[in-house]
């Protein structure tokens, strides 16, 4: 692979490609009204399986070892732009992004082997339950004794569907650890949550003693889930670009052919200076989620790359799904347009990982100590 | 009639407003509601509480738009007031049958209007004439014994689908530009080829209305204004909506106060920079809501001009503003679809509203920079083609 | 005077016009372009005593026990939206707005007596020299010892030029307190510094062991500079209202009269948008700066009038003058055109009360307390 | 010239260009530079380190944008590059005579230009045609014996004062639509008729110029491309100078750590809302530097399209709010005059320069919104009208 950012290989072009073709059959945007409407997306498991089987997108990623293609994050930074271009959802976040990089970066090679292989052929899918009541996976309170958890999760994405679930719990040592549940398990209650976003169903779940198995040694999940959070920032970054792409292209077009005072709105610079801004944020957006990618995870430029992008694109994929409504004016406002599908999940990115204030914060530690 | 007119002091007008509504309001107010409703605004409208600002000769008190106010926050202070459902009717119809109205049309319809027994939708927008309105193609040609037949499509609606009538703009002519082909009538909602369905929006309300219009047959005293002029009468009500969306005069908590207050709860109070951002929502607020006393002071009887589309434009920023804090101080709230969020939810879907309804903040912007600043119009290439000429959308 | 914010009296829109009719003679950015080339204004002297002589500027809001005409903050308000409106500056802000209202709220009939009758004539001209380091004012470090004072003030508005000076210092006690001190006296050194507004000059002063007069009991200084402050704040608020407008008035004229493109500028969205902004920011500046001249002084509605004009009012200003300097295109950037002279008042009247944080933290103490 | 071709890798590019650098500058830099530039220049454009994107036939290296960013960078970190006034020769001059030029233009100003022994400005816009320069007016007739006659005004030439050549626009053919009259010329600046006025900008400093030309008189050979399509030419020059000042490539401590630093001495830094703005200012910083590092990489050696103008903005924009969060973060040092705080009150007059220099963010929007995003353009009313008909401002 090219150490240049932005030198994409004939491989990455032709991954890119791939999907693009792939999810434009499959539109994401009808399948997030379904699951509006229905209140839950009953056909995921089995696109999912498709997608797996015919692409292998499970597996993209994933280590050889376990069946996968051993790529790293600027694939998954391609899944991501290209998942968010067409407003694909379902469990690739939840299984891949969150759970499985945790599986691996745990470095516990029994519970490597034991999942993933499944997870890379598309018939197991996971999730991961770090949060309780902020999305910034804070200190838990689900206590770990005797091989058994007992607490409550909530806004745990990719539930119902999940089969496996990646748990934080602190044990009598006062360690924080994490493990592995089965969500058939007993003791496992998954309650359906509201969440703003339809393409990612969310659950709220309480472990009433269900049996858990430690995942890596004890005391490490904070330095696992350093690496999951850089991980799924850069994911999102990138879905946030492509998303803030789809925005400018479906307004852009509206634009040349909604006709008001006799000619094309997309004439006005009213319009024509805002969506230019849409460009400019987007182009940017597309910019700081392919450089983050390219770093080498963990290290101080994947995390300026991460922080970084995950702050301008966040505002960025907000912005252009409220401008694409404001320039479709009452078209725009419908529960027929997509202009608000865009819109949550646009949300839902910029708030799954909690505030950007961790961000801003950790900037501004490194931000004028450097010499020029 | 309440002892208040023109000459009555602002503090005594809200005294008197105040003591009326006390010794008036039925007992079981607001709880058995829905059974007191109609009498009560039999009465309030017999007071001229409910249209304080039309001439005392309509069933007004004919006073100036800050005592007006101070009565609103009276009504609104024992939840005694009109309905935003109402809102159509009381603050744009009223107005413009007053302006524009014969004898007989302001006898028949703003008694009714006044004391809640009809109400009224806006039959203006059209899915091929939005921001230009003055495109719109809904056509009324006139039958050999005057009357009227009307069809077309109208959308955007409020409240159509319970409407009794409606102010509707339609075309009369097709050999004139298009602003000079316009007329006005009063819609009887009730009549046959009428029909309006609810349309479902981003936040999963259905507010406002598609209104297909099929072979609508009227008579000529269902006519506003003269005939091909609607237009300008248009205009009065279009003046008188971008005033009323831009909220009450008053400063006192609001928006931002509510906004405060959940950021203290869910914790967000705490990262200064989240708290400057609400503090920086709160000076436009205050802002917009002295702006709004000295326009209603400056108003005083007059109609509304341009200047209401400033505040129409500070207003849905402010409240677009507000939605999104709200998303941003309860990230996981929202992602997480926590019961305390499905509120913050509901408003943040609803951002963009209040920014597009009425006429979007693009068309404020025009008006603005045309009749208040008086920069020149656009060109548009068909200007003075026939309307049967010109491209449409 | 009504209580009706708003409600102008005719002697109030007497007032304005009349000074609107004068500073159109007498004009402002001339002025200013002349003490810019200068480095000082040579000619503020003789234009304060004229319009003193004239139309009894200088005396409007002083007590009429002084000579003054007995008037208000409303009055106050509508000379500061008249003069940022014709760009006029010279000793009306460090004389009447900040050193006499400090003289007066100090409750000293003796010092008000001894001073302010010249002042209300246009003979005699003031300056507060409270600022130190920052422009918070902030705890002095100047000590009082014996009857003399002996420390620096920097960012003094009004110097070179006035008479006496209204000085804040900790006496031997710990108290602080107000002094006057005349500027011709042995011990005072004056240093002009290069201030971005032309129109007011400002300096350093050292004071070193100069004879000084106590202004009130001591240590009152706070509470009498708190009066100062709010008086202050609406007064600028009102300059930045005044100043607001001429952008917007002398933009939408370029924009009507400038032709490119075949057409006047201003009949782009580009353009016309962006004036329309400025519009509705220098309209709800006037209604902020007006509203909170209304209150009564020292209430609690007009320190939150004062608080919200100055921050809304601050940024409006700046905001103006950028976009006047944006829509003038290349024009706007040159030495020649006024737009620099309004973006360096505008840059003064934000900072020289300091950041804004002061008062966003009082507005936010407030917030969301009160019930709905 | 040096070892450096298209086929050497990036990371070969760099060590090479240090090490000619080192080995080659003259000892007694960058204290002695007055003394020592002229030579050191000559050295530079013979090694092809000034301008390493030109073609190899033309002095140049022929190496990609990425390439010569590292090179840039190479010379940066020795103080050993061209100065700024050279950057509209180089980066502009360069470019056009290479795509437009005849054997014996750019046997005649490459090398000059390479080894900065003539200088050059740009004479495009001009007091009636700023964002449209396409209206410009200043007149160039041809004589009998083939050479073109001059006249017209010219403004905002950076430089021009103390340059040799000028980059001209200037109107051949009043009788066809604006842009289709115009012809691209050479120009001697040192010929009689040429004069060249430095103008104060609003920040003190006089770096512009207006260029009066009166019956200047320069040879056919002076003419760049065919007569009547100069237009074409100057899009070529234009497009070379959006992405010329968008900054360079590279992640790495720029203007707001300056400005963090600065924070941290005056204080504001303490206060988290203003720090948290100098955090997203530095945010929009470092993605214009990642989209800069991209823009180079997918450059190759194409020349620049309509995506300059993206960072353009960006870049403008980011100057703006720097120079504003210097004024913010010491108000005190900018109303008192303070030493500390003269660069920062510079910088905060000069806020607005580069959104105006180079085409204002309007014109980059309309750029965008046509070139990039396939929107329609304006209605011109006078579009079809020979140039001689137009209003002109």
């Amino acid at each position: 692979m090219s150490t240049t950012p932005f030198d994409w290989s004939d491989d990455q072009q032709e991954i890119r490609s791939l999907l693009r073709k792939k999810f434009a059959t499959s539109s994401g945007t009808e399948i997030a009204r379904a699951a509006l409407e229905a209140g839950e997306d009953t056909g995921a498991a089995a696109r999912w399986l498709e997608l797996s089987a015919e692409i292998g997108l499970a597996g993209l990623t994933l280590p050889e070892s376990v069946g996968g293609m051993g790529t790293g994050r600027v694939e998954l930074a391609i899944v991501g732009e290209e998942m968010g271009r067409a407003l694909v959802g379902g469990p690739y976040l939840s299984t891949v992004v969150l759970a499985a990089e945790a599986i691996v970066r745990s470095g516990d090679e029994d519970a490597a082997q034991a999942v993933l292989p499944s997870v890379a052929e598309g018939t197991t899918t996971l999730a991961l339950a770090v949060a309780e009541t902020s999305a910034a996976w804070t200190e838990p309170t689900t206590r770990h004794t005797d091989g058994r958890l007992t607490g409550r999760k909530q806004g745990v994405v990719g539930l119902p569907g999940a089969d496996v679930l990646v748990v934080s719990a602190v044990d009598a040592d006062g360690h924080t650890s994490l493990y592995l549940v089965d969500t058939a398990a007993e003791g496992v209650a998954v309650t359906p949550t509201p969440g703003i976003d339809p393409t990612r169903p969310v659950a709220t779940v309480d472990l009433d003693g269900a049996v858990a198995r430690p995942l890596g040694r004890p005391g490490r999940a904070h330095e696992v889930l350093a690496f999951v959070r850089e991980n799924a920032a850069i994911f999102l970054a990138a879905e946030q670009a492509g998303g803030s792409r789809t925005c400018v292209t479906v307004t852009a077009e509206y634009a040349r052919t909604r006709i008001q005072f006799g000619q094309p709105i997309g004439t006005f610079q009213g319009v024509k200076h805002r969506l230019a801004d849409m460009e400019v944020r987007t182009a940017q957006a597309h910019s700081a989620a392919v450089w983050a990618a390219w770093q080498t995870p963990g290290s101080p430029e994947a995390a300026l790359g991460a922080d970084v992008a995950r702050s301008w694109n966040s505002r960025a994929y907000l912005q252009n799904a409220f401008d694409t409504i404001q320039l479709h004016g009452g078209i725009g406002i419908t529960w027929e347009h997509d202009a608000h599908l865009y819109l949550r999940r646009a949300q839902a990115d910029a708030a799954l990982l909690g505030p950007l204030s961790a961000e801003h914060q950790r900037l501004a530690a490194n931000l004028g100590t450097e010499s020029a | 009639m309440i002892d208040i007119d023109p000459s009555t002091s602002l503090a005594e007008v809200a005294a008197r407003a105040r003591a009326w509504i006390e010794e008036n309001l039925p007992s079981g107010w607001p709880v058995d509601r829905a059974r007191l409703e109609a009498d009560w605004y039999v009465l309030l409208g017999d007071s001229g509480l409910a249209t304080p600002t039309w001439p005392r000769e309509h069933g007004g008190l004919g006073v100036a738009a800050d005592a007006a106010a101070l009565i609103a926050d009276e009504l609104a202070r024992h939840d005694a007031g009109r309905p935003m459902t109402d809102f159509p009717g009381v603050a744009l119809g009223g107005p413009t049958i007053i302006a524009w109205g014969t004898d007989e049309q302001k006898e028949r319809f703003l008694r009714p209007l006044a004391t809640a027994r009809e109400r009224w939708c806006q039959l203006f927008s059209e899915p091929g004439a939005g921001s230009d309105l003055a495109s719109l193609s809904t056509r009324a040609v006139q039958q050999e014994d005057g009357s009227w037949r009307i069809s077309g499509q109208k959308v955007w609606s409020s409240f159509a689908h319970i409407s009794d009538f409606g102010l509707l703009m339609a075309r009369t002519n097709q050999d004139v530009p298009k602003h000079r082909g316009i007329t006005y009538f009063l819609l009887d909602m009730r009549l046959p080829g009428v029909d309006a369905r609810p349309l479902k929006q981003l936040n999963g309300a259905a507010e406002f209305n598609e209104v297909f219009l099929d072979d609508v047959v009227v008579p000529d005293s269902a006519r506003l204004g003269p005939v091909d002029e609607g237009w300008r009468v248009g205009i009065t009500t279009l003046m008188a909506e971008r005033s009323g969306l831009s909220g009450r005069p008053g400063v006192g908590p609001a928006l931002t106060d509510a906004l405060a207050r959940r950021a203290r709860e869910v914790g967000a109070w705490d990262d200064a920079a989240q708290r400057d951002r609400l503090v920086e929502a709160h000076v436009a607020e205050k802002v917009l809501q002295m702006t709004t006393i000295r326009a209603f002071v400056e108003l005083g009887t007059r109609e509304p001009g341009a200047e209401g589309s400033i505040r129409k434009i500070a207003h849905s920023d402010l409240e677009e503003r507000v939605a999104r804090l709200g998303a941003e101080i309860d990230p996981f709230g929202l992602v997480a679809g926590t019961a305390d969020a499905a509120e913050a939810t509901h408003e943040f879907l609803s951002a963009k509203i209040l920014s597009i309804a009425g006429g979007t903040s693009e068309i404020q912007r025009n008006i603005i920079g045309e009749r208040v600043l008086g920069l020149p119009r656009e060109t548009d290439p068909h200007v003075d083609k026939p309307f049967r000429e010109r491209p449409r959308g």
